[in-house]
């Protein structure tokens, strides 16, 4: 599921483009053939360079695990999960920038020091986001905020709602690498952030990364499309709604893509800061 | 209480005033010499009746006030060859005026005290007061070592004359004490002297403040 | 009994480095001695301590003739937890000392080094389980001198010197803040030990707040007083900075708690006061360490920003108790305890493996270092885990303890009270800034440090420290690890703890509040699937043979170290967002024209609060005094003239 | 008994003129200390009756004050024979004798229990110390006994007047105007009040520049300065001690008269004065023994303010007499050794003291701690009593004042003694002759564990004298 948001956001970029572009599957394809060639390691790199995308595969699996997928009850739910849902993406990012680093490339290095810089800036907007939901539902655990009870939450604080969802999905933006933010395209310019960090693996390590990606992309995308649609129907209808619900984020995302420019590395800190403040004005919403 | 208090009193007090007022070492120092000339005859008239220890403090009074103290004193300003003080820190004339006021201030003084019914209305106590005040100006406004000296022994001057004040409260041991006790620290005073002249050949105490902050 | 244990470490402690100075100064039998006596010393605390917990302890009150005096002492939950922490700290930096300080390689300072170093150990260990505010000061004197003489072992340096200076003053400061506060707590109780005392009318009360926290404060590093710490952690030795950033702030956040506990109804401003400090500590703090160029003033920094949090988690605990909300007292005062231990263990780890990169390069400049991973892997590793714990990412115990605070922050957002949740609901996202800022800054100077290539001939001797140097480095990194994974066998000792603070709230269990379980549980899971995930990459690769080859540089034929990032330009767009803070010098020559000169592009931040401000106003004071200085100016006649004045004017008062 | 000890002291004196040897007549001085102390303590332990008389007796005050200076100078006669035989060519002659002579002085005025016969052995102090100042024979240490002679001799004779003043006080009562404490204390109530008055303020401003309060104080840095530490040290711990205990005397009578609240006022206000002057001046002070002196002005602000405060204070204050005496003993016999060693008492030519003289340079250290007021040292506890005793009398302000002048007073003395202690030693001073003997070490061993001793454990004993003392000091007739 996660790499088909993938293809979809490929498909509608490449609708806008007037091509055919490439079939929807094609994301499998690609993690497949990488996960069989073999792999070519740097001098310079130790055992961290190999950890790196490992880490980022797992912590990204256990931080699915901890969503609630439309309204659901996820796998692993308890009272505080949000706060271990946000620092394994730390640990991931953790590890991943320090492989980065391992290469000694300036290169890497310049993505690494990008991901962390804004990831400051992602990470109180997320928390600001949370505490509006923890407000509004009383719980501390995803399954909780985003569960059945949402609806109900939508006719108290609707307002602080939207909000949060707008900053969530500038977060979802920035941390799944999108433009406006970065380009997950390109390649060899000064202008990548996540791309640019992995340069050096290839092969499985390279795969592992973009499943991992495509992972991370899903489980915020869920979160922005839950509190979109909070709809609770019976078991198929509700997913229904929200498998329906991602495609329309991928398909959003494509259009974003398509449409607007890339932001000049200096303004996307301003984005952030806009993100940060607009799930904090849905907490001063929900101040009363 | 001798009719005679007063007059000698008021003979100390013109002292005072001559202390302040001149230049000349050698006068300077006689003047203190009168003064203790005086304090000694002080001593005889205010104690009533006359009995041999008066006379005793007396004569011991004049011999140290009036002779020992002054004469080692010239001896200094003889050796050390100097004359005049030169230019006090503040003028003879205001050096004056204070004194003069001092001495006024030291009358209202007494007055806000209560007195004892024998000296009510004598000058003992305005006196007393004046005197210290003097000892005081010329320790503070003059240059010379000697002058200093001079002042000191002034102010002694003055509390002497507020013991006479008590002079049957107090027993004579401290009387002799306290002469005691100010010739030896005048004596003091003058060996120092005589090392400061040596050391730096003057008694100028413009030589004397190296030590500061 | 168990107290006897305790005051039997302490004295052991006391006495490790005395033998020594009977020892000629090359001979290296004293260090042994003192390291032996030291561990014997920790072991009796430890133990005594671990007794204490399990069974309270009864205490002990002996006279002590001095006004006021008392010899009591008792080992409650609060100050179980720190006696162990305290004694296995310096027990661990005794050991590594013996492979870090050699008696052989530092002759002069080496046996004063030891013998003030068991000193502050027992001052500390005394002012923890002391129950009288006199005995109190004199382990907290004995604390602060002992740390400024060792730090002072290396005076014949200059900076030390000023270092030094800057800390003594600091902590006299300290001291008589604490000599007030405990002048006004006598007279509102009249009484000398730290007993729950009744009604103390609101102003005393606040001027003992101000007190405490200016006072505690200067000792903790709270972000406007920290100004001594990241010169002195930097510039002691490194077992020295173990004991001192791990072990010794946290006296300030001690002395805190135990004050506060005498308060059963805050106001609210208090508890919002300490959050707020905490929050400003948190994130300047580690803004400050992220712009730093020496790696152990980085870590200093560091400690100012986890004091913070430790602050955050305090200013819970009391917003819970001014709302009688046992739930926040539970998770913000355990959550704060337990990171004064973690903060203990994994900035204690850093420090000493910072040491052993020190020793085997000699240079603190993280710009001068790189690549070492390879030459040092354990001190590698071992950094990585302090890096990770620092940064409260799972599964190690930086997690558990911020989970708890986060869980206390957002408890108090949920709480229904009119707008006072605000300063929780602006808490959390403050904390998550300062994970991610630490994040950003632990990646930084790990890879700067260990990773990528050399930057400089330094590194080219750098070999492997000896295993005195590495073992405690691994104790400390595995304890990391247990706190992380088995968090719930330190519940109940919290549970003491607070029961210790606030006996009438300690209802609740934090097992219950707190996911612990859940957090263990994962922690395995976590650990699992990645050496799981690690083997199957193992066997692909055997499957695979992989090829080396240079770094790819987008093409570019010859990648050279300086072509690194460097860990400047890493920071850079952080410092330039905290610019505003930081006020960063920087020298950015232009390179004009066909043929540029070489150019260097520097930035150095200094810390604002000292540099710009406070060394600036002594100056001016010493202007100003010396302006007095005419009074005494060595003419008898003014000195009489002044008696003279003085009794006018006593006349005329009179 | 007493009178015994206040005439042995005198005797050997006479001997020590006699004695022609330069290196044997110090021993005189561990011979006449020993002496004292023993008869001392045979009084103050009971063995020996005192057997005073009106003139010369034993109060709970004075005891404790006697005892406490027979200590001192004890130990510092030790010291003294140490540090004259290690200055063979300098003569002591004079030295020695007037030494002797300063101790049977200092005796005689704690003894004395007559308003008249104290003021004359405080100025035969002042006398007999005046050569011991000289001791150098140098144009500064000239100026310096010149200075310390006049303003001295002005201050007593100030005293003397308000001992007049006092007696008047008393003769306007209508009794019969007997100078004896004990007689005053008892007719304290009809005493006249205006004339008390101005008899304490005299008294105050006279033995007040004995014992060196601002703005009185301007003798202390010269002398000090200039004296060999030694003298310092007796003049720090003895003399002002003695002015102290008449200025208490006084207050215990202005007590007794009920007309203490303008009393009081006067000494906080004094006291802090001299905090705050000491504190100016130990800012950036160059010279390590003035740095000294104007400690010595500050401990005797905080003695006054101290009694001031009252209530508990007075305890302190007392305490903080010992503490301060045998504190500023290590100081200044530290001091002495380090200016032997490097020949200079500047801060620029001083450093790394610790590494020339480690004994030494350590006391100087702890010394340093000890006199700031730092736990475990006996300094701590009377300070924090004093401190305590101001907040318990609601007196917020002079509390804090209290505490800024003693943090101020720490940032300065800290850098000049660190600056001294810290550091690397030059040649010139590691050139140098000097080395720590027993007879220069010891004793400021012995005076810094006093003073630890003092901070861990205050002898029963003593803390009951000194209540007794205190009490002795409140009594009303």
């Amino acid at each position: 599921m996660p790499l088909l948001l993938l293809g979809i956001i490929g498909k509608t970029k490449a609708a806008f483009a007037g091509r055919v572009g490439p079939p929807l599957l094609q994301p499998y394809f690609d993690v497949i053939k990488l996960l069989r060639k073999g792999s070519v390691f740097s001098r310079t790199t130790t055992w961290v360079f190999k950890a790196g995308p490992l880490v980022g595969l797992v912590t990204a699996l256990f931080a699915a695990m901890l969503t609630p997928l439309g309204g659901h009850l996820a796998p692993i739910s308890f009272e505080g999960d949000l706060v271990l849902f946000a620092y394994l993406f730390g640990l991931g990012r953790f590890f991943t920038v320090a492989a980065a680093l391992d290469t000694g490339s300036a290169f890497e290095g310049m993505g690494g020091a990008r991901e962390v810089t804004f990831s400051c800036l992602t990470e109180p907007a997320l928390f600001f986001g949370l505490i509006v939901l923890t407000r509004l539902s009383g719980s501390l655990s995803l399954s909780t905020m985003i569960g059945p009870g949402l609806g109900q939450a939508w006719h108290n604080g609707g307002a602080a709602l939207v909000l949060v969802g707008f900053s969530l999905f500038i977060v979802l933006l920035t941390e799944t690498c999108r433009i406006p933010v970065d380009d997950p395209n390109t390649h060899l310019e000064l202008t990548m952030i996540h791309e640019v960090m992995v340069l050096d693996h290839g092969g499985p390590a390279l795969g592992l990364i973009e499943y991992a990606a495509a992972l991370k992309l899903f489980v915020l995308g869920s979160l922005v499309v839950r509190i979109a649609i909070p709809y609770s129907g019976n078991v198929w209808t509700s997913w229904g709604v929200f498998a329906g619900g991602m495609v329309l984020l991928a398909v959003l995302i494509g259009v974003v893509e398509s449409t607007m420019a890339r932001l000049r590395m200096a303004q996307v800190p301003i984005l952030l800061v806009a993100a940060c403040l607009l799930s904090a004005f849905g907490i001063v919403l929900v101040a009363r | 209480m001798h009719a005679l208090v007063g007059p000698l009193l008021v003979v100390v007090l013109l002292f005072n005033l001559f202390l302040l007022g001149t230049s000349r070492l050698q006068a300077v120092i006689n003047a203190s010499a009168g003064q203790g000339v005086i304090l000694g005859i002080l001593t005889l008239c205010v104690h009533e009746g006359f009995s041999g220890w008066i006379v005793l403090i007396t004569l011991i009074t004049i011999l140290l006030k009036g002779v020992l103290i002054p004469g080692m004193l010239l001896r200094a300003i003889r050796d050390a060859a100097i004359r005049r003080e030169i230019e006090p820190f503040i003028g003879f004339l205001p050096c004056l005026l204070l004194g003069a006021l001092g001495t006024g201030a030291s009358l209202i003084f007494a007055r806000t005290l209560p007195l004892a019914k024998e000296h009510v209305g004598s000058l003992l106590v305005p006196a007393a007061m004046a005197t210290v005040w003097t000892g005081f100006l010329v320790l503070t406004t003059r240059r010379k070592a000697i002058n200093q000296v001079v002042g000191y022994l002034v102010l002694e001057n003055g509390i002497y004359i507020m013991g006479l004040t008590l002079l049957h409260a107090m027993p004579f041991m401290v009387e002799m004490g306290v002469l005691l006790d100010l010739f030896v620290g005048i004596f003091v005073m003058g060996i120092i002297l005589n090392h400061i002249r040596r050391e730096f050949s003057s008694l100028d105490t413009a030589h004397l403040s190296a030590l500061k902050e | 009994m168990t107290d006897w244990l305790v005051i039997a470490g302490m004295v052991l402690a006391a006495a490790s480095g005395v033998p020594g100075l009977w020892q000629e100064r090359e001979r290296g039998g004293g260090e042994r001695l003192a390291t032996g006596l030291m561990v014997l010393g920790a072991l009796c605390g430890i133990v005594g301590a671990g007794l204490a917990i399990a069974w309270p302890s009864a205490g002990i009150d002996l006279g002590w003739p001095v006004p006021g005096g008392r010899f009591a002492i008792r080992i409650d939950g609060i100050s179980a937890l720190f006696v162990i922490q305290i004694f296995l700290i310096s027990a661990l930096g005794s050991v590594y000392g013996l492979g870090y300080w050699k008696q052989s390689e530092h002759p002069r300072d080496g046996r004063k080094l030891r013998l003030f170093y068991g000193l502050m150990t027992a001052g500390m260990a005394l002012l923890v389980c002391a129950r009288n505010t006199m005995l109190f000061m004199a382990g907290w004197e004995i604390m602060a001198l002992a740390a400024f003489l060792s730090l002072a072992a290396q005076d014949d340096q200059r900076t030390v010197r000023e270092v030094g200076y800057v800390y003594m003053v600091a902590t006299r400061l300290a001291t008589l803040c604490l000599f007030a506060m405990f002048a006004l707590l006598f007279t509102a109780t009249g009484r000398f030990d730290f007993a729950a005392s009744g009604p103390i009318n609101s102003g005393t009360a606040t001027a003992i707040l101000i007190l405490a926290i200016v006072g505690f404060g200067l000792k903790a590093g709270v972000m406007p007083m920290h100004v001594w710490l990241p010169g002195a952690h930097a510039s002691a030795p490194s077992h020295v900075s173990a004991l001192m950033s791990g072990v010794l702030i946290k006296m300030g956040i001690y002395g805190l708690v135990r004050v506060l506990s005498l308060f059963p109804h805050p106001p609210l401003w208090w508890g919002q006061l300490v959050l707020v400090l905490g929050c400003v500590s948190g994130i300047l703090g580690v803004a400050f360490a992220i712009s730093q160029h020496d790696f152990k003033r980085l870590l200093a920094y560091h400690s100012v920003e986890n004091i913070g949090i430790i602050c955050m988690g305090l200013g819970v605990a009391l917003l819970g108790r001014s709302f009688g909300n046992s739930t926040l007292v539970v998770l913000g005062l355990g959550g704060a305890i337990l990171h004064v231990w973690n903060h203990g263990m994994f900035k204690g780890l850093l420090f000493l493996s910072a040491g052993s990169v020190l020793h085997a390069t000699h240079t603190r400049d993280i710009d001068e270092l790189g690549g070492l991973a390879k030459r040092m892997p354990w001190t590698a590793l071992a950094f990585l885990v302090g890096a990770v714990a620092i940064c409260g990412l799972p599964p190690l115990n930086g997690f558990v303890s911020e989970l708890l605070v986060y869980l206390g922050l957002f408890r108090s957002a949920a709480l229904p009270q009119g707008t006072l949740w605000l300063t929780g609901a602006l808490g959390a996202p403050a904390l998550a800034l300062i994970g991610a800022l630490a994040l950003a800054c632990f990646v930084k100077v790990h890879g700067a440090m260990f990773l990528g290539e050399p930057r400089s001939q330094h590194t080219d001797h750098a070999a492997e420290s000896n295993r005195l140097i590495l073992v405690p480095m691994a104790v400390l990194a595995g304890i990391c690890f247990l706190v992380g994974l088995l968090p719930w066998v330190i519940a109940p000792v919290l549970d003491r703890a607070v029961l210790a603070w606030a006996p009438e709230l300690s209802g609740q269990r934090l097992m219950v509040l707190a996911p612990l379980s859940w957090v263990s549980l994962l922690g395995w899971l976590l650990l699992l699937a990645l050496l799981v995930g690690a083997a199957l990459f193992r066997r692909h690769l055997r499957a695979k043979p992989a090829a080396t080859t240079g770094t790819w540089d987008c093409g570019y034929v010859a990648p050279g170290p300086t072509m690194q990032y460097s860990s400047s330009s890493f920071a850079q767009t952080l410092v330039g967002l905290f610019s505003w803070a930081l006020r960063p010098k920087v020298t950015n020559p232009d390179t004009r024209g066909l043929f540029p000169h070489p150019e260097a592009f520097t930035s150095s931040v200094d810390d604002v609060v000292l540099d710009s401000m406070l060394i600036p106003a002594a100056q001016l004071g010493t202007r100003v005094l010396h302006w007095f200085r005419w009074v005494q100016r060595g003419s008898m006649q003014a000195y009489l003239l002044y008696i003279l004045l003085t009794l006018i004017v006593l006349f005329f008062w009179k | 008994m007493l009178l015994v000890q206040v005439l042995i002291p005198l005797l050997l004196g006479g001997i020590a003129f006699a004695i022609r040897s330069n290196l044997k007549r110090p021993w005189l001085l561990p011979l006449g200390g020993t002496l004292h102390f023993a008869i001392t303590s045979a009084i103050l332990l009971g063995k020996t009756p005192a057997a005073g008389d009106a003139w010369l007796g034993l109060d709970p005050l004075n005891k404790v004050v006697l005892g406490f200076l027979s200590l001192l100078f004890f130990l510092c006669s030790v010291y003294a024979r140490g540090y004259l035989i290690s200055r063979p060519n300098q003569p002591n002659r004079i030295f020695t004798a007037s030494l002797l002579v300063f101790l049977a002085m200092l005796t005689l005025a704690v003894e004395a229990q007559h308003l008249g016969l104290m003021w004359v052995a405080v100025e035969a102090c002042t006398l007999s110390s005046a050569p011991l100042l000289y001791f150098n024979q140098n144009p500064r240490s000239l100026e310096a006994t010149w200075k310390y002679l006049l303003i001295g001799s002005v201050g007593i004779a100030l005293a003397l007047l308000g001992s007049y003043f006092l007696a008047y006080s008393a003769l306007h009562g209508g009794m019969s105007a007997s100078l004896f404490f004990s007689d005053l204390v008892r007719e304290a109530p009809h005493l006249s009040h205006p004339w008390l008055r101005s008899a304490f303020i005299l008294l105050f401003v006279g033995y007040g520049t004995k014992m060196g309060l601002a703005p009185m104080h301007s003798w202390k840095p010269d002398a000090y300065g200039e004296a060999p530490g030694l003298v310092g040290a007796l003049l720090a711990g003895g003399l002002t001690t003695i002015a102290f205990l008449a200025v208490l005397r006084f207050y215990q009578i202005c007590n007794a008269a009920h007309d203490v609240a303008f009393v009081r006022s006067m000494m906080v206000t004094i006291g802090l004065f001299s905090m705050a002057v000491a504190a100016v001046f130990m800012v950036r002070q160059r010279d390590y023994k003035r740095m000294l002196a104007y400690s010595s002005v500050e401990h005797m602000g905080i003695l006054v303010l101290g009694i001031g405060i009252g209530g508990a204070g007075i305890f302190g204050s007392l305490l903080h007499m010992i503490n301060n005496g045998l504190t500023k003993g290590v100081l200044f016999l530290a001091a002495a050794n380090i200016h032997r060693a490097y020949g200079s008492k500047r801060v620029e030519d001083v450093s790394g003291a610790i590494r020339r003289l480690p004994i030494t340079g350590a006391l100087f250290l702890a010394g340093f701690f000890a006199i700031t007021g730092s736990p475990p040292f006996g300094p701590f506890f009377s300070e924090f009593t004093i401190l305590r005793a101001a907040v318990a009398g609601g007196r917020f302000w002079v509390a804090g004042l209290f505490l800024v002048m003693l943090f101020v007073v720490f940032v300065g003395m800290s850098s000049t003694v660190f600056a001294v202690v810290q550091g690397e030693p030059s040649e010139k001073a590691s050139a140098s002759g000097y080395k720590d003997t027993f007879f220069t070490v010891a004793p400021i061993i012995v005076f810094l564990g006093l003073v630890l001793l003092l901070g861990v454990y205050v002898p029963p004993p003593l803390s009951r004298a000194l209540h007794e003392a205190a009490a002795f000091i409140e009594m009303k007739p």
